[in-house]
């Protein structure tokens, strides 16, 4: 609960946004994503190579001696808000962030090839798993041989590497390491095809381990995860309000730009409001993790309970003022939306948060 | 004297005794169905119907069913049957009247609607589809969109404006278009559901006879919304029975769901039911309102509702389903003949949901017309009323 | 839930609005009502008895044979809709729904002198009990003396008769008549006062026995109380609403009417609707209960759960879009604002009135 | 080279050296603290301060406090402390500073607000309290209310229509009115909550001396809505801890109840509780954007949410309570020295936070500001704007 976390952002960090929104300027026009939902997702490796090798973003988290940028998890942040920003479709929060800081425990030559975006990698648990719910496992047999199936897996599609949680015969969870080539990794039809899903399947997959007693170094990379995937929402946020606000003022209905009306002008100020909101929420989240503040578990519950919501209020609320053309294939929006509503489920609901939260500021519920 | 139900059986009967469904062409039985008076009762005689009163409807539809009768496959001329008929025996001659209403309810003949424009949402009176007059016809020109159903249709409501030079209410007429005349084109548009479940449809040089305009020359802005008064009461009235509709189909997964629920699902769920059932009983109220009368603004608010209440359930349910939320079945582009918003998948349904609060009247122009015609408030501020429709900004 | 009820009102009904409305636009205005807050409650007799002993309303609830008028809840829920359009501080509610639908289960010459207006009754409980929650009960002894204290019992400064809900030694739960004038009555200063509550002390009071096993037909009246009460809570929300709609036509600011303004039509355009959805509520409430139909406990449920809210929400818009004005003692709004809050906590709050639902219509919350 | 703290640390210590508070006057204490530069250390050099940042003033608050020095009471006179003083601050002449800023400071002179009127509430430039100019006085007027501490004020910022020939935000100037004056009438005015914490104000041929008008004539409105802006960002500034306000009330009536609590309420407590902490995030960082700059529109937010969190977080207190929120402490009219709106029962708390979202501009207005000062919207249709204001309806 510092107070003295900074939640502005830094001129390196305006710097960074800079650089990462003309490169998705260029090349993460929305009528290129769309193409994802019809099964062309060339934009995948066309967009990830020049973040991923001439921004250096994969090394943010890593520090210097392992080939990264030695960066924190408020830069992160500021990435994953441009990311969230224009919808672009690649693994960095379940690589860059969750993978990485996953990694950050382990041992091997994994980390700075992520670092250096040689590879890339993804955890594999269903997208919806929160930091503090169950985690689903494989099983590991006494010979280090995987054996499972888990879905809806994000990042997947993109890794060569995938990070395995199994449970051996005593229960223990440790973290193993197995070539993407190696497994069966079959595309789901996802609500949000720029975040596409994957099943895993896993029969006597040789795995290399990397963590032995690896159930909190996965909560703390699930944490963070959580904590930054807010960024993303607020990213998706401020760009459903901007481009409302500006497309109000332009179309005219009435003899008058719709912008002009004030039932809409009240919105769209709450909007505001809530967009301002998920900004201070977002900004501490990264700043607590940045400086592992023992506030963690709070900053990350408290950003997702707050901005996963506003970014589907601030989606559905675009839709909706832009009328009819929202509701088109052609009209970007609905690219929000999809992501929005996936990102509300993305590590654990609302509700779960809240219910985390209980937990952690000693607010108990009934009966307890 | 009004008929009663008794005598409706009655005459149910006596027309099955001369004409057995189970032999009969089905259309030839409809036609003779639409003949007796027995199709739409409320309708006039020699339309269709016998002046009765619109709720003995089910007790002649009941009688035809339970005699294995063919019905008139309702749900695939919804536009001809909820509004473009309703419009044409309030406003069509009587030559139009019998021209178009026997096979619009046989279903020979099915119906579009082409009100909507990109510029003209909302703000439907700001249609700039062209008609032209020359000699006993209307040459037509423009883009229409929101379309459903184009590409099966015979015949459309179309409005089109006729002339610019004075206030934009006051240009606008109201044609019935042949589908399948030359100029006409429609294309398909794809929504966020991957579906395109209406199209675009585009107009050169559309000739329409002058005897397929409806009502007077620059009428056509009152008759829309007489239309669209009708559409309203139909998409707020909604179904009859408790948990019909979107409450049901969520109220079943959490049912059989036990491990998924949750206790702040849980009271938004019981909420939405509230918010459900009472919406049902505020159906059940305005029909019984308007069992005698015409259709009112009282409509806007059911609509209202329902739109909420569907985008919340739905919103609520991909909550619920956590991981099978976050899958969709299919974004290959399909034109559905059928939209059944409580079938399919949730994915689905969050998204097709998000239609209901802009289709048939945004839910803001629904409020604008609850506070000016049920509340009295004052009217917009309005820079375009009086003045010619071509100098208007848009 | 049967769909042939009739949802609107009937000319007997409108007629009997009619005169009950008359009446208190007479002598019920609000500059008098506010001197209940200082203490003065002479309004409460002089409304009372005309309302009473002139119009008959004592008797709706009360059959023929008994001196009653052979009404039914649905006109009592008409009359409910005008004292709460008025926040007339009469004990309609407390003696001539609940206490008199006790009371038609019981033999006895209570029920006809309550009829005429000569007693007026009172249930000895506190007014949040729900019709499905536990019932507060004093002790009775072998003797018929009764025991205990109850608080927030609402109608008991009003009350002749005391029905006292009690408990003997074997947990039965019986029903007994006391005279008011026998026991300690203690006026408390209440959110509302003009439906003030008091603190009833028994201490070996004698009662006489109303009703043996009472518990099923106490449930029975707390649930025509609860179903009748909202009509009362429709009666404030059309009051608020119209009142607000009347108030934004006269004031201007900016040189032209509130109710000019799109974002105030708007909010109150919604508060039409749910206006018009709570009548269809407490409608349905009210016919239900007139039908005797299977369908009450849920229709009661409904009510409670949409009216409540709804009545608060009227009051809270209402005060809000009369600005400064409406938060000064002189204006009246603050009476149906303290009115709709207890409303809400009266006969259950909306949520527990939600959770009574989810077992009515097998919706089982989590773990159930 | 800005101050440090060490550097301020060294000075109080100096100046505790000469000054004893245990020893001296409290007023003398007081007035010698303010000429040291070490009473608002923001303020220049003369005036109270050293033009040292305002994020050291607890560095100097804490020595002082830590000495067991006097205070100067700030919660008795926040109007004069959070709005008047900034206000002559910026647009008093040095002669007004030295005048009033120093019994400001020290407490000597409380200040109350003359802004708001019967006719004149959201629209605020539409005060009809007239001020004629007699020679080298201004005779005042007209009607004051919602004025808090007003029986106890020595003095008052006052806007007053100084030319009603011109459109109404043109005609308004801004005066530093002596309460004590012959012609100021205060009455108390009584609350929903039965408490009079607010006044009336009468004004009859109250004369102001010119030198007490604050900027030039017609400026009234600007330096009003400097005034305001002020008062959004204090009171949507809140207080820093975590659970300070009114989340922290209710948290603890949750944790000591558990027989209270329900999972539906536990959910709306948690929301509420997101909420409060997330606005108080939000005071952090409009804190840190402020620290150099002067108050944006940006506060408006601030005042709008934690408007909403209290109203709901005392409504949803009610409910929690049950028969306990049923009750009230009493009604009798009293006049509060100070507003404490987390303390008093339940009841208190939900009728006044009913006026978080009036008082100092109501929600309405705020959100109007962040629509067109934040997102750049075009402003309301004004009927009003560019005419004579004694020719506008109101």
């Amino acid at each position: 609960m510092s107070s003295d976390l900074d939640l502005l952002y830094s001129d390196v960090e305006d710097d960074l946004r800079s650089s990462v929104r003309d490169l998705l300027a260029d090349r993460c026009d929305p009528t290129v994503v769309v193409g994802l939902y019809d099964g062309d997702r060339s934009l995948v490796d066309a967009l990830w190579k020049p973040l991923a090798v001439d921004l250096g973003l994969t090394g943010l988290l890593v520090p210097e001696d392992q080939q990264g940028a030695g960066a924190t998890a408020r830069e992160a942040a500021v990435v994953l808000e441009e990311l969230g920003r224009a919808v672009a479709p690649v693994p960095f929060l379940t690589s860059s962030v969750v993978a990485t800081t996953l990694l950050l425990e382990a041992d091997g030559d994994l980390l700075p090839r992520l670092a250096t975006g040689e590879r890339t990698a993804a955890l594999v648990v269903p997208l919806n798993t929160a930091p503090h719910g169950p985690i689903p496992a494989c099983s590991v047999d006494a010979a280090g041989r995987l054996t499972g199936v888990v879905s809806a897996v994000a990042g997947a599609l993109e890794a060569d590497e995938l990070l395995v949680p199994a449970r051996d015969a005593d229960g223990t969870l440790s973290l193993h390491a197995v070539a993407a080539a190696d497994v069966e990794v079959t595309p789901t039809v996802s609500l949000d095809m720029t975040r596409q899903l994957a099943r895993i399947r896993l029969a006597d997959a040789a795995g290399r381990p990397v963590l032995g007693d690896a159930e909190p170094s996965i909560r703390r990379a699930l944490l963070a995860g959580a904590a930054l995937l807010a960024s993303e929402q607020l990213g998706i946020a401020r760009w459903c309000l901007e481009e409302t606000v500006a497309y109000l003022m332009q179309r005219h209905q009435f003899g008058r730009p719709l912008g002009g009306f004030q039932a809409l002008k009240h919105r769209l100020a709450d909007l505001s409001v809530g967009v301002e909101s998920a900004a201070a929420a977002a900004r501490y989240a990264a700043a607590a993790v940045a400086a592992d503040d023992p506030d963690v578990p709070v900053a990350a519950a408290l950003a997702q309970a707050s901005c996963s919501d506003l970014a589907v209020t601030a989606a559905e609320e675009a839709l909706q003022l832009h009328g009819g053309i929202g509701m088109t294939w052609e009209h970007p929006m609905h690219l929000y939306l999809k992501r929005a509503k996936a990102d509300q489920i993305a590590f654990g609901t609302p509700g779960s948060h809240r219910a985390r939260l209980a937990e952690l500021v000693d607010l108990p519920g009934a009966g307890a | 004297m009004t008929i009663t139900a008794a005598e409706l059986r009655e005459r149910v009967a006596a027309f099955l005794a001369t004409h057995d469904p189970a032999t009969m062409d089905r259309m030839e039985f409809l036609r003779a169905r639409y003949d007796a008076g027995l199709a739409w009762i409320r309708f006039p005689e020699g339309h269709g119907g016998l002046d009765a009163p619109q709720s003995l409807q089910p007790v002649v539809d009941e009688a035809f069913r339970d005699a294995g009768a063919p019905d008139n496959r309702a749900r695939t001329n919804g536009i001809g049957l909820g509004m473009a008929a309703p419009t044409i025996l309030a406003f069509g001659t009587e030559e139009q009247k019998r021209r178009f209403l026997r096979p619009l309810w046989t279903g020979e003949e099915i119906w579009c609607q082409l009100f909507s424009e990109p510029g003209a949402g909302s703000d439907l009176a700001n249609v700039g589809t062209r008609a032209v007059r020359d000699g006993d016809e209307w040459v037509v020109g423009g883009q229409k969109v929101w379309t459903s159903g184009a590409h099966n249709a015979r015949l459309a409501i179309l409005v089109a404006r006729t002339d610019p030079d004075v206030p934009k209410h006051a240009g606008l007429s109201y044609f019935l278009c042949d589908m399948t005349d030359p100029g006409v084109e429609v294309r398909p548009l794809r929504q966020i559901t991957g579906e395109a479940e209406f199209n675009e449809v585009f107009l050169t040089d559309v000739r329409i006879p002058d005897a397929q305009r409806l009502g007077e020359v620059g009428e056509g802005w009152k008759i829309a919304n007489a239309t669209l008064n009708q559409e309203r009461v139909s998409i707020g009235a909604g179904a009859s029975a408790r948990e019909n509709g979107m409450i049901g189909t969520v109220a079943r997964t959490w049912r059989e769901h036990p491990e998924l629920r949750t206790p702040e699902l849980h009271d938004r769920l019981l909420r939405l039911w509230v918010d459900a059932e009472v919406a049902r009983l505020s159906g059940l109220r305005l029909r019984q309102k308007l069992a005698t009368g015409r259709p009112g603004p009282e409509g806007a608010g059911m609509k209202l509702t329902y739109a909420r209440v569907n985008q919340q359930l739905t919103g609520l349910e991909l909550e619920l389903l956590g991981e099978d939320g976050l899958v969709y079945s299919d974004w290959t582009m399909v034109r559905p003949e059928v939209i059944d918003m409580t079938g399919r998948d949730a994915g689905y349904r969050y998204l097709r949901a998000k239609g209901n609060s802009i289709e048939g009247g945004t839910s803001e122009i629904l409020r604008n017309v609850i506070a000016e015609r049920v509340l009295g408030l004052p009217p917009e501020h309005r820079v375009d009323k009086d003045r010619p429709w071509k100098e208007v900004a848009r």
